[in-house]
């Protein structure tokens, strides 16, 4: 899968979470949290999306590495890859 | 030791009164024996008793009118020991009765419900449904019509013939109303409890570290849809402690305090684009933390929606707010009319924490109280801040 | 010394005995434990006891077949032990379990059980008597070579539907015996209070029905009227109407403060008890000795509290099948 | 298919059944030597003996009440209540027997029984002999109530009835008796769930069963020629209600008259009024209509009937008042 296609799947997962937002304009290296008003449900209903469409798991532990939208597809890529 | 107890004597007997006993302390009663009158609705009764042996002590004097169940004398039956100390008469008599099987249904209160519709008063018209669902489609203002039907109800066609005779319909006019609809109601519903309900605010410290280590362990057990955030382990405290102080759970109305036996927690959900609403989670207290975070997500995913059921809106008999996510360090919120009290959670963070003489970080949030001062008072409140510290210091037991 | 012959009957004749005074004791035991229990609530509704009455139920029950039909009224208990229901399935019935003889659904006036063709208590007065009367129609159609036998009180003579049934059944022939159990009370009216003619036996003379008034307290003289009667409709005869003359010791239910008859009446009735009798009697014949008295008392005291435990334990049924027997098919 | 009348469409039923399932027979009212008080069952008694055709005595609460002990002893009994009016007399054993024996057994007891009543008004027969009461039998949970108002359902719903293991009571109207039409007697399977749109239309629905289909369908020809186009619902049993097809057609047509010839208050037209409303609140555009009898003991006087049962002119005029009359 090519990190756009992971992006394309990451702003599917987000726009079920906050569909007022306007993807088109986040910074991929900003944290997402800063840029986009998530909760705590959000986070999680958000993380449930991405869990479904890519079929991986993401414990909580891996929050951190998922906090920047590169940080996210580059997890993404590499929970793929093996 | 054979409890003598007020015996049901009738489909529709709930108490009866003790007219007299045939046998005192000490005598021997066989199984069969009469060994008191009873006087109920229909007669006075004869009643036996069902075993055999020596009375024992006798806990009800003649005259008094006790609950169908109350023990009112003690057989040693024969045989069997003597027992040392008398078990208490029951303080709270209704204790002894089994709940009633029909489950009384509590009186629903038509309270305004504190989401957008409740304080405004739209001006009668008479229009048909299919009219109304279709000038509220089209975006038609359905004041400006003149029906066509019986008694001047505004129907179906007329409707449609004001869809075609109108210009270009302006842009999505009725989306901007029902957000300032909503600010409206919202606005007059805080300006009404500040004005009639006298508050007080407590706070405190609460140390989430179990908590969080309890949650992050019991989260890698747990699928991801499963997974629990800790927002639900506030709301089950908050639930469970409120067993303990009833007076907090309940609504005031018409001047009086009226405390709910069910427990139903509204949780304070901020809708996308603006707006809040303050859905209830019935039974809080009866629900296990699962059954909580499926039920909490279903009403924040409704909520959003904008499907709540009216009952979720109007049962809540506490509002719990959290603003941690926002940053916010204590809340000290307005509590929703005509509930008596609501609890405010800010956001965890780490804090050097001194306890026994060592100091160590912990995780750690405010929780703050308020309360309606006519109902209850800073003591129980504190007390009751207190038990949701303490039941949040074992996780495991919520 | 007794030609083995006849040390073979009467050992048999005692064994026979001996199983009449167990059914009577067994049906008084449970009727009392029922009562205890609906004074602790654990029974609701109505609850009408069969105490004073054993001796009708028991000594006519001998005379029906497991191919024969039962039919009786909501004062059942005995019986429905007496046809061989098991105690545990009647206390959890009273108890509103799963595990009831009616699964819950029907409580102490309704007890059913298909595999003894146990047809049921029916609440309304005379209910029963067409039900019976069509059991008995559909015997003779099919040629079962059955009879049925349809218990009521002398209350159900005064309903239309004693009339109708009679005469139905006496027109058609049907293979049905009535059993009427006079215990004196329609509720709260006494029998001379609530019929011109007293005497219920004479009644079914009106129908060409052939009948029988007996001594409800004799165990033996209600086992063999019974038989006989039963015999006469098993030849295909037509119907039979049994008057058994008996009484309750008890009010008519538990909700009922017996206000309308005399103490000393009561206890006149209780020297006839139909228990005390025949123990005596059997002592009489040597038959009984207290060790089997004994014996027996432990056997049904034992049994009953089983019931009882067997009740507490039962689950009741899950509230998501509450239409599942309205209709052969569950609701959709 | 043969040409037929309602009755003879019953009386074929009636005599394909005892036939072919020995368990059938057929008991009421001189429906023997007499040949039924509506003739539906002449001939029946000499074909299959007194044994199967039983004239019962006026016992109507034994006779029904044998008929459910017989069906829980394993027959198949056709009951005949002569009239519905008789059929109070024995409404403690339908309600209390019939309609409850496998709840209150606990699912143990089963009784197959079919039980035909005539019904209605309209032959000057006066009050007693007039009434209207399948509401009454509708509201009961446990049984069957069917209204056939065709002659092909008059054939169908009896052999479809007698497949069923729960009471199902059958009410043919008096005066479809009469009634000409044509019965396909190789029809296997018979529905006994849907109702059925007899004609189509899109500004109102005429919703009614039994003896008023007739009228009902006049009515929706004569509307026609106005301009309105009604859809007519035979809702050919009362129990189970076919909710399903009635809310369909009033979500299209947004308006509705129920034709009941039961009185007013309480009448099953009430039940079927409730569920529009419940169901499809926000598609009508106007209350839902009612056209029932007066509330009086039926006048045997022809004027005075006439007036007080629903006419065709009083299901025209509801529907005028609540259709948008055009130019």
């Amino acid at each position: 899968m090519t990190r756009e296609e992971i992006r394309d799947g990451i702003f599917r997962a987000l726009t079920q979470v906050a569909p007022e937002a306007d993807v088109s304009r986040i910074k991929p290296n900003l944290r997402l949290r800063d840029q986009l008003d998530i909760d705590s449900m959000d986070l999680l209903n958000f993380v449930i999306g991405v869990h479904k469409q890519f079929k991986i798991d993401i414990p909580e532990a891996d929050y951190p590495q998922l906090a920047t939208l590169d940080g996210f597809i580059d997890y993404i890529a590499k929970a793929q890859s093996h | 030791m054979a409890e003598f107890v007020m015996p049901q004597l009738g489909a529709d007997m709930s108490a009866g009164k003790l007219l007299q006993w045939r046998k005192k302390v000490g005598d021997l009663v066989q199984r069969g024996d009469i060994v008191a009158d009873v006087e109920t609705d229909k007669a006075d009764i004869e009643v036996e008793v069902f075993c055999t042996g020596t009375i024992e002590k006798i806990l009800i004097e003649p005259g008094e009118k006790v609950p169908v169940g109350t023990v009112m004398a003690l057989i040693r039956e024969e045989g069997k020991p003597a027992v040392a100390e008398v078990p208490a008469r029951p303080q709270d008599i209704t204790a002894a009765l089994p709940a009633p099987t029909a489950p009384v249904p509590t009186p629903r209160l038509r309270g305004t419900p504190v989401a957008p519709s409740g304080a405004l008063e739209v001006a009668r018209i008479h229009i048909s449904p299919v009219a109304k669902k279709l000038a509220a489609d089209l975006g038609i203002d359905p004041v400006s019509l003149s029906g066509t039907g019986p008694g001047g109800r505004i129907t179906l066609e007329d409707v449609q013939r004001a869809a075609q005779s109108r210009a270009a319909t302006p842009a999505a006019p009725a989306e901007l109303d029902r957000a300032t609809r909503m600010r409206q109601a919202i606005g007059a519903a805080m300006a009404r409890s500040k004005r009639e309900i006298p508050h007080y605010y407590l706070s405190t410290t609460i140390d989430m570290t179990q908590a969080i280590a309890w949650l992050a362990r019991e989260n890698l057990k747990r699928s991801v849809e499963d997974r629990l955030v800790y927002g639900v382990l506030l709301l089950k405290a908050v639930a469970l402690a409120l067993r303990e102080y009833p007076e907090l759970n309940g609504l005031f109305v018409a001047g009086k305090a009226m405390p709910k036996p069910e427990i139903h927690v509204g949780v304070a959900i901020s809708l996308r684009g603006g707006g809040l609403v303050a859905p209830a989670v019935h039974n809080t207290d009866r629900q296990d933390l699962g059954q909580l975070m499926r039920n909490f997500r279903d009403l924040v995913q409704r909520a959003r929606a904008g499907s709540l059921r009216s009952s979720e809106l109007s049962d809540s008999t506490i509002t719990v707010t959290s603003l941690g996510d926002q940053g916010v360090e204590a809340v000290f919120g307005v509590i929703y009319p005509p509930q008596v009290a609501l609890v405010g959670f800010g956001k965890i963070g780490e804090r050097p924490w001194a306890s026994q003489g060592q100091i160590s970080v912990r995780s750690v949030l405010t929780a703050t109280l308020s309360g309606d001062h006519r109902v209850s008072d800073g003591h129980r409140g504190g007390l009751f801040i207190a038990a949701v510290d303490r039941l949040l210091q074992e996780p495991s037991q919520l | 010394m007794p030609t083995p012959e006849i040390s073979e009957s009467l050992a048999v004749e005692r064994e026979h005995s001996l199983f009449l005074l167990r059914e009577m004791l067994r049906i008084r035991r449970f009727e009392e434990k029922a009562a205890e229990m609906y004074s602790l609530r654990k029974i609701h509704g109505f609850l009408h006891l069969y105490i004073g009455e054993e001796a009708t139920g028991v000594g006519a029950m001998q005379a029906f077949t497991p191919k024969d039909s039962i039919v009786a009224t909501y004062r059942e208990h005995g019986h429905a032990l007496a046809r061989g229901m098991p105690s545990t399935v009647l206390m959890a019935e009273m108890y509103g379990k799963a595990t009831g003889c009616s699964h819950g659904h029907g409580g102490s006036m309704h007890f059913f059980d298909v595999s003894r063709r146990f047809y049921g208590g029916y609440a309304i007065v005379g209910g029963g008597l067409p039900i019976a009367v069509g059991l008995a129609l559909a015997d003779k159609m099919q040629n079962r070579q059955a009879i049925t036998g349809c218990c009521f009180g002398d209350g159900a003579v005064a309903e239309g539907e004693f009339h109708e049934s009679l005469n139905l059944a006496a027109l058609w022939k049907l293979p049905i015996l009535f059993l009427c159990e006079n215990n004196l009370y329609a509720m709260g009216t006494a029998l001379e209070r609530h019929q011109a003619q007293t005497d219920i036996s004479r009644k079914a003379g009106a129908y060409g029905l052939p009948s029988t008034a007996v001594d409800g307290m004799d165990v033996r003289a209600v086992e063999s009227a019974t038989q006989q009667a039963a015999d006469f409709v098993r030849g295909g005869n037509g119907p039979y109407l049994l008057e058994f003359r008996t009484y309750r010791f008890r009010a008519h239910s538990m909700a009922d403060p017996d206000l309308y008859r005399t103490k000393e009446e009561i206890e006149g009735w209780k020297k006839r008890d139909p228990i005390r009798l025949f123990e005596n009697r059997l002592r009489d014949e040597g038959v009984l000795t207290e060790s089997d008295l004994t014996r027996i008392e432990s056997e049904i005291s034992d049994e009953i509290e089983q019931a009882v435990r067997f009740a507490e334990a039962s689950p009741p049924e899950p509230v998501e099948d509450l239409l599942n027997d309205v209709e052969s098919r569950p609701k959709k | 298919m043969t040409k037929t009348t309602y009755r003879e469409a019953v009386r074929a039923a009636m005599r394909k059944a005892l036939r072919d399932d020995p368990r059938v027979f057929l008991m009421g009212e001189d429906v023997g030597r007499y040949g039924g008080a509506f003739a539906v069952s002449l001939g029946l008694l000499s074909e299959f003996g007194p044994e199967r055709v039983r004239d019962a005595p006026l016992s109507e609460s034994a006779f029904v009440g044998a008929g459910i002990g017989a069906a829980v002893g394993g027959m198949r009994p056709i009951i005949e209540i002569m009239t519905i009016n008789f059929s109070m007399l024995a409404m403690d054993q339908i309600l209390n027997n019939a309609a409850t024996l496998r709840h209150m057994s606990g699912g143990q007891l089963s009784v197959p029984i079919v039980v035909r009543v005539a019904t209605g008004g309209g032959r000057q027969m006066a009050a007693q002999h007039s009434h209207s009461l399948e509401g009454w039998y509708a509201h009961i949970p446990g049984i069957k109530v069917l209204t056939p108002a065709t002659v092909p359902d008059a054939y169908g719903m009896l052999l479809a009835a007698l497949r069923e293991s729960d009471p199902v009571f059958i009410f043919e109207h008096a005066t479809l008796y009469p009634l000409e039409g044509e019965v396909d007697e190789a029809a296997q399977s018979f529905d006994l769930a849907r109702a059925a749109v007899v004609r189509s239309g899109s500004d109102i629905s005429l919703i009614t069963y039994g003896g008023t289909l007739g009228k009902t369908i006049e009515a929706a020809s004569r509307l026609a020629s106005e301009g309105i186009e009604a859809e007519v619902i035979d809702l050919r049993l009362l129990r189970p209600l076919d909710t399903h097809t009635i809310v369909n057609s009033v979500a299209k047509t947004h308006r509705a008259v129920i034709i009941d010839e039961a009185w007013r208050t309480g009448s099953f037209s009430a039940e079927i009024s409730a569920q529009i409303m419940e169901n499809v609140f926000d598609d009508l555009d106007a209350p839902v209509a009612r056209v029932c009898s007066a509330e009086v003991p039926m006048p045997y006087a022809k004027h005075l009937e006439e007036a007080t049962l629903p006419q065709v002119d009083q299901i025209i005029a509801a529907a005028q008042e609540i259709v948008p009359h055009h130019g």
